[in-house]
């Protein structure tokens, strides 16, 4: 049972359909500002989150893009880490989504004043594809072969390119959480797309835009988003399976991160990784120059740089209960290095044994800041 | 269930025996330790833990209704154990001393038999057993309580244990000025 | 001149004598801690598990402000502290002086082993041959003459237990330190001589003392026997009476001329006993009976040689005195009619939790003591010797009944679940606070059973079980098997009370533990000498704490007023330089000494591989650290090179506590940047064959305190003033009395109460229950506090707002009588909000004005009127109480109750009572009255929740009240004039005051202290304190000794110029701090809060306990704690795997 | 040392053999026993049924007699109920001065009267502590191997004065059995009470305590007794109290006189065991067998 409206697709175009949305939006002063994922005119290949208040300006606006820069999760943040008393929509990704919720539970942000629009995510190429591909054609172009493609079912693949690993395991396609959601799976895209309230602010906005909205199953839309959800689960065990398998002991792991020059891009361009600055950038493991010799001097070699491995375990220690998946760190990665299977296999396990879905919702507690009374009695033995 | 019964404290005359004993057993709190205790519990009508309820609750009637207390065999154990210090077979012996004086007639068998073997006292300073058990018998008027003690009585005559005398045949009256003056004193008190 | 530093002694070193130490001497006050057993903890050094919690929470009890004056490990291990001197094996023996200067004569038993040297390698046990019942495991196991009075202790000294010792001398053999020295040779220097004209007698004692080690002469006649005697030096004369020529008498004061205090024993026959006790008379100290009984004559002989060579005479100057020497429990065996209780499996509750003990006989797993197989069905039989007249016991010992229940859930939990418990029982008295849920829960949930029940007698099967015949609810008789049978045995006044008592010059008790006042249960007969914990009667824990604190609340007020100062500042908190600025310069003290400890360890390599693997260190040798003369050569070495860190190796670090405070108040350095290193028991204790492998784990561990000193934070801890002012919220009983104890040591206090005159809720009672009148109580106190000039007293005024104010006090806004407000600054706070008289609607209440409340009945009772024309009055207990919505016992209506009955019975004993009760809480003392109220006739009528009475109120304003008779299982019904409804109390509003100093209420809406236990007064915040009916219900006496308690923890903060933070709290990084707040939630001690103007987070350092859980949840350790910041464990990690 | 002696009145015929043998073994070991002359029943628990005076008066008149004797020594009484009585008369009169008034007043009509100080002891009490285990052991002639012998000390000789064993483990007859080389059976039943009292009016009663006390005794040779009413309880109708219970539970009951008696080589005559009325086949015989 879901409240769905309609956006009509003119001429077979939905990207300028969806920015038309969105000026009514601004228009109508629903919000003051509109955070979405836009061409930027000058330079055609780079789409990134713009934060637009002139209705005028949104036309490079493509949210269907199969182009994911950066988390936009960690932009919405900077714009509410204060009380900021303009509300303003936010056009994001179920994973963006996700992850800004973390970053509210963290008190990095606040969720009062957005409206939260979530698009279908069908999947998104790496930065380096992406360009290529954007690179060679104009406006919306590449937005619209690459959604054509899907629909006629030839799938994501272009050339020797595809959507990351990330996007091919990941389960939520759907941004069950937003308040309004945009509609791809199970309809054609050329015609119409669909418009789904999921909250009272939802359907409050679209009342406000003089939308109508009724009541009733979209049993077209549900198989779809079922079946890409199969799909995508089957892929993403598989991957937690290979993952596992790869970093079964230490050894295998040090080989699995062999590549790593501790750029810590990675923290970087992790959404959930909030903290101002990472400790391992710190004096405390600027270490003395004996120590690395006296290191060396214990077994005969020592690889530099030294904390690899323990940087990427501590991380995944601060960050499993909260890692929602969006691939962004694999995606920063110089060196190609796996991380995010590494960190999407291991927040998996974690997040199953609280009982925990990271950025589900904001009612949720992260699972160390409350202690159930009896916990893990298999560990404890059932002693409180 | 039984009729609800209007509960009063028992009634206050200065010399009642009934309220001599409801003084003693004040302090009991019902911890059942008594009943526990009592060997023959299992075959009263009401346990002593009860009996000691009624008398506090002044249920006197009832209570003389009642045979608990002539099964009491005075072996002194819920004495002993009454956390209250309470002199319980004491009381027993008082409230069979009540119901012989105010003539409740609860029990065939046992006044009778103390009356036997009081008079013998009186009348020789000793029981002569032969004697006092006939004249318990004849108290009794029921055949089959002689018939029960044959086979006991045969032994014992065989064994030399027993005299056959005869009631009423010797003079007596060796401790009748004592009896007497206790009869007068415990009626002065 | 150096001023007098007030001193107090603390007798009894159990937890309220610790508690009261403690007290004192965080107010910078010296205590003297002694103890006649030869270690501290008493009762519960041998309780693992206690009440809410079923764990230990004992070392709660250590100073939260100003912690490092204290040892911050388990208090069972033992307790450190720089104002408290411990003597254990102590005792009192004499009490002199008036209160404010006492002069004290402190008696110590000879120790035969050397505290200094032994190193508890327990070598000497090992070889003893005498194995006696050992007390500790309540008899359950067996130990040695020498042995560890507690497994735990640090330092783990042995000790010989004199009565039980052979002397066989083979444990002084075998101790590798030499620390045991049985005297043996002072015995044999202490001379004996025997007098005795038969040859057969002198040798025969002549033979019995030599075997005791005594050298022995013998002498034919008296004449004999004086010319010896001139000759030679005898420590005791055994004279014969009858001897031909001169006799025993004329003898004796021939003796008695050439040495005046000579002891004599005289021995005598049957016949000439009297001679023996004229002798007496021209000093002969005892006499002996012949025929001989040898334990009688050793024990006598030995007694007079103890006394000489026990250390006696140690005078020491102190201004109060307090009793805390505790209770025993009463042994079950010695009971008349012992009922089966010394029969096999049969034990006492103490007994059970040395069972349950993981260092108990049993260690832990729940077994029969008489022959190990598991125990998995238990009964415990309450009332074992409480509340039985037989054994002149008129008492209940408040704290059987809790102890029990937790015993059933702790059976519970060490058989993984599969026990079957049962608890027999004649009244449960749940009357604390959250007792009755802690009931509830265990019965329905942990599924104990709760059975009204006396039991007279256990049997033992054939297999060892238990047959326990029982009479149930019912009156049916019923016989049921258990494994095993727990006996909650009731309390006894401690051993040697009375002669304690004698010394001190205090009256006991009926009971016999010591006489209090009535409303200063604090108070003992001799002034300046007060009674803390259960040596005025058994209490549980947490009340033993609160009138251990009531005690020293009175000890300080005393001492304080006689002009006895405190120390200006402890010596831990003496100014130490600021070295942030300086680069780490360490050096190593190793200390040799000749300890065969040593084994194979070489100092010179182990100093020579430091300075290898650092360079910048310099090592040096000492010898015997531990002496003055080590650290004198120690403080000459550190100034010759100069350094600014010190670590030292050596044998015990424990016992450089104090020293390490002596050396950094002469060198400057905060003891933060010392360390002392263990580098003797790894070589020696693990009995390291290879030396090579144990001197590489003693480097490693000097590397280790290296890594730490030189990444340490130097800059020494920081000293807050607070405002040294206090406010009270509530003038009730208890109000003014915590307003008054703060008064009284000269600070300004501030006391804010609602309505328009003090008094609170005792206003409304008219009698104690041992009649005094409560309105005299009041008055009393009001005019106290009106003429106290500290107290400005604030009627008619309400708080309305606090905030944080000069960095850790407070400012509090309150509207004044006439409505205009006014803002109080204050360092610290007490909640004595108060309660009121719960509200009902039950029982027909309201529809007859013959239904009264508890309070009404009283003061209708008060107004005089006459008893005769009440006719029969019946009172209805737990009204509203003990049941969902207000499931909690109020504790005071049973005993007000029995209150009123009594006196309606006093007054016309005519008038019939009955009480409709579930349980009648006549704790401790108050049974007494139970038994009274019985004995003058009240009817008592139990009623079960599930069967409540009924009310009826027939036209002609007579009220039937029918319910069933348990006893009889018949329906009654009850006419009555009169009834009364005891409602109970339920606290006054304190959401308001709580939300302004956050604080939170329970579910009931009391105060939420921080552990029910061990920190009954304090919350969880760190200068809010509450006390009397805001905490839990209680009465008037109870009350005020709980407002003392809080009193006295609030004087701890005000006591000081500068309150000193601990050298070892958090701090935050502020420019890498992301404020994600996790860390927060996540401080036990509310030590930390976000302040919105300034954008970071704020630690309250005098909050914080340096416990590391806020470190532990950032992330970027932008929250880090000093002395464990990341570069300093890292440090040590790396040179522990070196 | 000597003792004054109160027999009672069923010492007189149905208990003679208590008597006899109490008289002889007293006389073996030494100590003079002063029967007290014109004794007079003590009043059971009739008198008691009837007036607390008269159950006062009637012991207070054998106290009375003894002290007019001019003896001064303990009263030594072998039947419980009398002793019962006569230590309860001696501590009444001793401690509440109206009790005394009215005692003396009702003496008074036979010229006697009582004021306390005759210290009443059990024969047991006697046996065990003034004579003691020691006293047996020295004069044993026939030792008694592998006999075991059951103490049963009933409930009016321990309670409610428990002055001389604990009122609910006793234990003062082990050593006195061990002392003639017996060995005493371990049973629990020792201080449980036979019904005596009630065995003339609720038959029926008593014989379930005897069964269960005699059920009990399964497995030991004889059980020994120190009172004439729990003797007579256990002897008489063992044979019907086996059919009641439905297996054989005849066994000899003996008193503790008797026992030592016999260890002490006494003439099975003198200690008149022909009179008791349950001494089974084998126990005889094994007597017999060990007097060779």
């Amino acid at each position: 049972m879901s409240k769905t409206g309609k956006i009509t697709v003119k001429d077979r175009d939905p990207v300028s359909s969806l920015q038309n949305f969105l000026k009514l939006l601004l228009e109508k002063g629903t919000v003051e500002a509109v955070l979405v994922q836009q061409r930027l005119p000058i330079q055609n290949a780079a789409v990134m989150p713009v934060l637009v208040t002139d209705p005028e300006k949104l036309e490079g606006a493509d949210p269907l893009a199969p182009a994911f820069p950066l988390n936009g999760a960690r932009m919405l943040s900077r714009l509410t880490r204060k009380p900021l008393d303009a509300p303003i929509a936010a056009v994001m990704r179920p994973c963006e989504i996700r992850a800004f919720f973390e970053l509210v539970k963290l008190k990095q942000g606040s969720a009062e004043n957005v409206v939260f629009i979530g698009v279908d995510c069908l999947g998104t190429y790496g930065n380096i594809d992406y360009q290529k591909i954007a690179a060679s054609t104009a406006g919306a172009e590449s937005t619209l072969t690459f959604h054509r493609s899907i629909l006629s079912g030839k799938g994501t693949a272009t050339g020797d390119a595809d959507i990351s690993p990330a996007c091919k395991s990941c389960d939520h396609p759907v941004a069950t959480n937003a308040d309004i959601g945009i509609g791809l799976l199970g309809a054609n895209i050329e015609e119409s797309l669909l418009l789904i309230s999921n909250t009272e602010k939802g359907a409050r906005v679209l009342g406000g835009l003089g939308i109508e909205v009724e009541e009733g199953d979209q049993p077209l839309r549900q198989s779809a988003v079922d079946a890409l959800v199969s799909e995508r689960t089957a892929y993403r065990d598989k991957m937690f399976e290979a993952t596992s398998e790869a970093v079964s002991d230490v050894q295998k792991l040090m080989g699995y991160l062999g590549n790593c020059v501790n750029c810590y891009n990675c923290r970087v361009a992790c959404p959930v990784c909030y903290c101002r600055e990472c400790v391992f950038t710190t004096d405390v493991f600027d270490h003395e120059p004996a120590q690395y010799l006296r290191w060396a001097k214990r077994k005969g070699a020592l690889k530099m740089p030294t904390d690899t491995v323990f940087y990427h375990l501590t991380r995944l220690a601060h960050m499993s209960t909260a890692c929602i998946g969006c691939g962004q760190c694999s995606n920063a990665c110089p060196n190609a290095v796996p991380v995010a299977e590494l960190f999407r296999t291991v927040s998996h396990g974690v997040q199953k044994a609280f009982g925990y879905l990271a950025g589900a919702s904001l009612d949720d507690e992260p699972p160390l800041s409350v202690f159930g009374e009896k916990e893990f009695s298999e560990v404890t033995g059932g002693k409180d | 269930m039984a009729h609800s019964q209007a509960l009063g404290a028992p009634g206050h005359s200065a010399r009642d025996p009934f309220s001599e004993i409801s003084k003693n057993l004040r302090a009991c709190m019902q911890c059942g330790t008594c009943t526990g205790s009592c060997g023959s519990a299992a075959k009263m009508d009401y346990t002593p833990r009860q009996v000691w309820r009624m008398v506090q609750s002044g249920l006197k009637e009832e209570l003389f209704t009642s045979r608990t207390f002539w099964l009491c065999s005075s072996c002194y154990y819920c004495t002993l154990r009454c956390p209250r210090g309470l002199p319980l077979t004491d009381t027993m012996a008082a409230l069979k001393r009540v119901a012989t004086a105010e003539k409740y007639a609860n029990d065939r068998k046992s006044p009778p038999f103390y009356k036997a073997f009081l008079d013998s006292v009186r009348k020789y300073g000793r029981v002569r057993e032969a004697e006092m058990m006939t004249r318990y018998f004849l108290a009794v008027k029921n055949p089959a309580l002689p018939l029960s003690f044959v086979p006991l009585g045969m032994k014992l005559l065989a064994k030399g244990k027993m005299e056959l005398q005869l009631p009423g045949v010797s003079r007596g009256g060796k401790l009748e000025r004592l009896y007497k003056k206790v009869m007068e004193l415990e009626a002065a008190q | 001149m150096e001023t007098k530093t007030g001193a107090a002694l603390v007798i009894g070193a159990g937890i309220s004598g610790i508690r009261s130490a403690l007290d004192l001497a965080e107010m910078n006050y010296r205590v003297f801690l002694i103890d006649k057993s030869p270690h501290i903890g008493g009762i519960l050094s041998q309780l693992d598990y206690q009440f809410p919690t079923d764990h230990c929470g004992m070392c709660k009890m250590l100073p939260t402000i100003g912690r490092d004056a204290s040892s911050q490990f388990c208090l069972r291990k033992g307790l450190f502290h720089e104002n408290i001197e411990v003597l254990p094996a102590t005792e009192m023996t004499a009490l002199e002086g008036e209160p404010g200067n006492f002069k004290v004569t402190l008696d110590s038993a000879p120790s035969f082993i050397d505290s200094q040297k032994c190193i508890g390698c327990g070598r000497c046990s090992a070889v003893c041959p005498v194995d006696v019942a050992d007390g500790f495991n309540g008899g359950l196991s067996k130990r040695k003459a020498i042995y560890l009075p507690v497994p735990h202790n640090i330092p783990n000294r042995f000790t010989i237990d004199i009565a039980a010792c052979t002397r066989c001398g083979e444990c002084e053999k075998v101790c590798p330190t030499g620390a045991v020295d049985l005297r043996s040779e002072a015995r044999r220097a202490f001379k004996i001589l025997v007098v005795d004209d038969e040859l057969v007698v002198r040798d025969s004692l002549k033979e019995w003392l030599l075997v005791e080690g005594f050298s022995v002469d013998m002498a034919e006649s008296g004449a004999e026997a004086i010319d010896l005697l001139s000759s030679n030096d005898y420590g005791l004369v055994l004279l014969d009476v009858k001897m031909p020529g001169m006799d025993g008498v004329e003898a004796l004061q021939i003796m008695r001329e050439i040495k005046e205090e000579l002891p004599v024993l005289m021995m005598t026959a049957y016949a000439t006993v009297e001679t023996a006790v004229q002798a007496m008379k021209f000093g002969a100290t005892d006499y002996l009976m012949k025929p001989f009984d040898i334990e009688a004559l050793i024990a006598k002989v030995v007694g007079h040689y103890e006394r000489t060579v026990t250390v006696t005479g140690r005078v020491i100057e102190v201004g109060a005195v307090i009793m805390a020497a505790g209770s025993d429990f009463c042994d079950p065996a010695k009971n008349p009619g012992a009922f089966g209780y010394n029969l096999p499996n049969v034990v006492t509750g103490l007994q059970f939790e040395r069972l349950v003990s993981g260092s108990g006989p049993g260690e832990g797993k729940l077994i029969r003591p008489a022959d190990g197989r598991p125990a998995r069905k238990i009964a415990w039989l309450q009332c074992i010797g409480s509340r039985d007249l037989q054994q002149k016991a008129d008492f209940c010992s408040s704290a059987c009944c809790m102890f029990s229940i937790k015993e059933a859930l702790l059976a519970r939990e060490k058989s993984g679940g599969e026990a079957e418990t049962a608890i027999f029982y004649m009244d449960m008295r749940t009357f604390g606070k959250d007792f009755q849920r802690y009931r509830d829960e265990a019965e329905k949930v942990s599924g104990v059973r709760f059975i009204r029940s006396r039991v007279h007698t256990i049997e033992s099967e054939p297999d060892g079980s238990l047959k326990l015949d029982y009479l149930d609810e019912k009156g049916a008789q019923r016989e049921e098997v258990f494994d095993m049978v727990v006996l909650a045995t009731g309390q006894r006044p401690a051993k040697g009370t009375i002669d304690l008592a004698q010394s001190a010059g205090i009256e006991l008790n009926p009971a016999g533990f010591c006489r209090t006042d009535e409303l200063y249960l604090a108070r003992s007969t001799r002034e300046g000498v007060f009674a803390g914990g259960s040596f005025a009667g058994l209490k549980d824990i947490s009340e033993s704490l609160i009138l251990a604190g009531s005690a020293s609340l009175e000890a300080s007020k005393l001492i304080w007023s006689k002009g006895g100062t405190q120390a200006a500042s402890s010596p831990s908190e003496a100014a130490f330089e600021d070295l942030s600025k300086d680069s780490p310069r360490l050096a190593v003290a190793l200390c040799a000494c000749a300890t065969p400890l040593r084994g194979g360890l070489d100092l010179e390599s182990l100093g020579a591989g430091l300075s290898r693997w650092d360079p910048s260190i310099r090592v040096f040798q000492v010898e015997r650290a531990c002496t003055l003369s080590g650290r004198t050569a120690l403080l000459q070495n550190m100034k010759e090179s100069g350094c600014n860190m010190l670590s030292i190796g050596a044998c015990m670090p424990c016992l450089y506590g104090k020293m390490l405070v002596n050396l950094a108040k002469e060198t400057g350095l905060s003891p933060q940047l010392m360390d002392v290193v263990d580098i003797y028991s790894p070589a020696y204790r693990s009995g390291e064959t290879d030396p090579l492998l144990a001197s590489a784990r003693i480097q490693s561990a000097m590397k280790m305190s290296i890594g730490r000193l030189k990444t340490a934070d130097p800059t020494p801890a920081t000293s807050f003033g607070i405002i040294r002012k206090a406010l009270v919220i509530g003038g009730g009983v208890s109000g003014m009395t915590a307003a008054l104890a703060i008064a009284d040591h000269g600070f300004k206090v501030d006391l804010v109460e609602k309505e328009g005159a003090p008094g609170g809720l005792a206003r409304s009672v008219c009698r104690m229950i041992d009649g005094a009148r409560t309105a005299a109580v009041i008055e009393k106190l009001t005019s106290d506090v009106r003429a106290n000039a500290n107290i400005s007293l604030h009627t008619g005024a309400e708080v309305i707002a606090s905030k944080p104010y000069e960095r850790l006090s407070f400012l509090t806004t309150i509207k004044t009588e006439n409505g205009e407000a006014k803002q109080l600054d204050h360092g610290v706070t007490i909640l004595a909000t108060g309660g009121r008289e719960a509200a009902t609607t039950e029982y027909g209440y309201g529809t007859s004005d013959s239904i009264l409340t508890l309070f009404e009945l009283e003061a209708r009772l008060e107004k005089g009127a006459a008893a005769a024309d009440l006719g029969t009055v019946a009172m209805i207990q737990c009204v509203g109480s003990r049941e969902p919505g207000r499931n909690y016992c109020s504790r005071v209506c049973c005993s007000s109750a029995l209150k009123n009955a009594l006196r309606i019975k006093k007054e016309n004993p005519q008038t019939d009572v009955f009480i409709f009760y579930r349980d009648i809480m006549a704790y401790g003392f108050l049974e007494a009255y139970y038994t009274k109220a019985r004995q003058e006739g009240v009817i008592f009528i139990r009623y079960s929740l599930d069967q409540k009475p009924a009310v009826f109120v027939s036209d002609d304003g007579k009220i039937r009240i029918s319910a069933l008779d348990p006893i009889l299982g018949k329906d009654i019904v009850v006419e009555a004039d009169l009834l009364a409804l005891s409602t109970g109390v339920v606290p006054n509003d304190l959401s308001g005051p709580g939300e302004m100093f956050g604080i939170e209420a329970n579910e009931d809406g009391f105060f939420r202290e921080a552990e029910y236990k061990w920190q009954p007064v304090n919350s969880n915040k760190r200068a809010i304190f509450g006390c009397g009916l805001a905490h839990s219900p209680r009465s008037i006496p109870e009350s005020i000794a709980m407002a003392q308690a809080a009193a006295q923890r609030a004087l701890v903060m005000l006591n000081r110029e500068k309150v000193q933070a601990g050298a070892v709290v958090a701090r935050v990084r502020r420019s890498i701090c992301s404020l994600c707040e996790r860390c927060i939630p996540a401080c036990p001690y509310g030590a930390r809060s976000r302040s919105e103007e300034e954008d970071r987070i704020l630690i309250d350092e005098l909050a914080c306990q340096g416990c590391g859980s806020c470190a532990a949840v950032c992330p970027n350790s932008a929250s880090v704690v000093r002395g464990y910041g990341d570069r300093q464990v890292m440090a040590m990690v790396e040179a522990a795997l070196e | 040392m000597k003792y004054f002696y109160y027999p009672g009145c069923s010492l007189e015929h149905s208990a003679k053999e208590y008597d006899l043998s109490t008289r002889a073994l007293m006389r073996l070991l030494g100590r003079e026993l002063l029967e007290i002359e014109d004794w007079t029943c003590c009043g059971a628990s009739a008198a008691d049924t009837a007036s607390r005076l008269l159950s006062i008066v009637l012991p207070a008149r054998n106290l009375a007699l003894a002290q007019k004797s001019g003896e001064t020594a303990d009263m030594l009484v072998p039947c419980s109920s009398c002793y019962l009585n006569l230590k309860r008369a001696d501590q009444l009169i001793g401690r509440d001065s109206q009790t005394r008034g009215l005692v003396n007043e009702a003496l008074a009509e036979e010229g006697l009267s009582y004021g306390g100080g005759v210290r009443v002891r059990h024969l047991l009490d006697v046996l065990a502590n003034d004579i003691g285990a020691g006293a047996i052991a020295e004069g044993l002639k026939q030792s008694l191997p592998g006999l075991r012998v059951a103490p049963y000390y009933g409930c009016q000789a321990l309670r409610p004065f428990a002055d001389f064993d604990d009122p609910e483990q006793p234990h003062s007859m082990d050593s006195l059995i061990e002392a003639t080389g017996a060995s005493v059976f371990d049973w629990s039943m020792g201080a449980k009470c036979c019904g005596a009292g009630l065995m003339t009016t609720k038959k029926e009663l008593a014989q379930e305590l005897v069964a269960d006390l005699l059920d009990a005794a399964k497995g030991a040779d004889c059980i020994v007794t120190v009172c004439p009413m729990c003797q007579m309880n256990l002897e008489a109708g063992q044979k019907k109290i086996s059919r009641m219970r439905g297996r054989p539970l005849e066994i000899s009951i003996v008193y503790l006189p008797q026992l030592l008696g016999l260890s002490l080589a006494m003439s099975g005559g003198g200690l008149r065991l022909d009179l008791n009325l349950a001494l089974t086949r084998p126990f005889k015989q094994r007597l017999a067998a060990m007097a060779k």
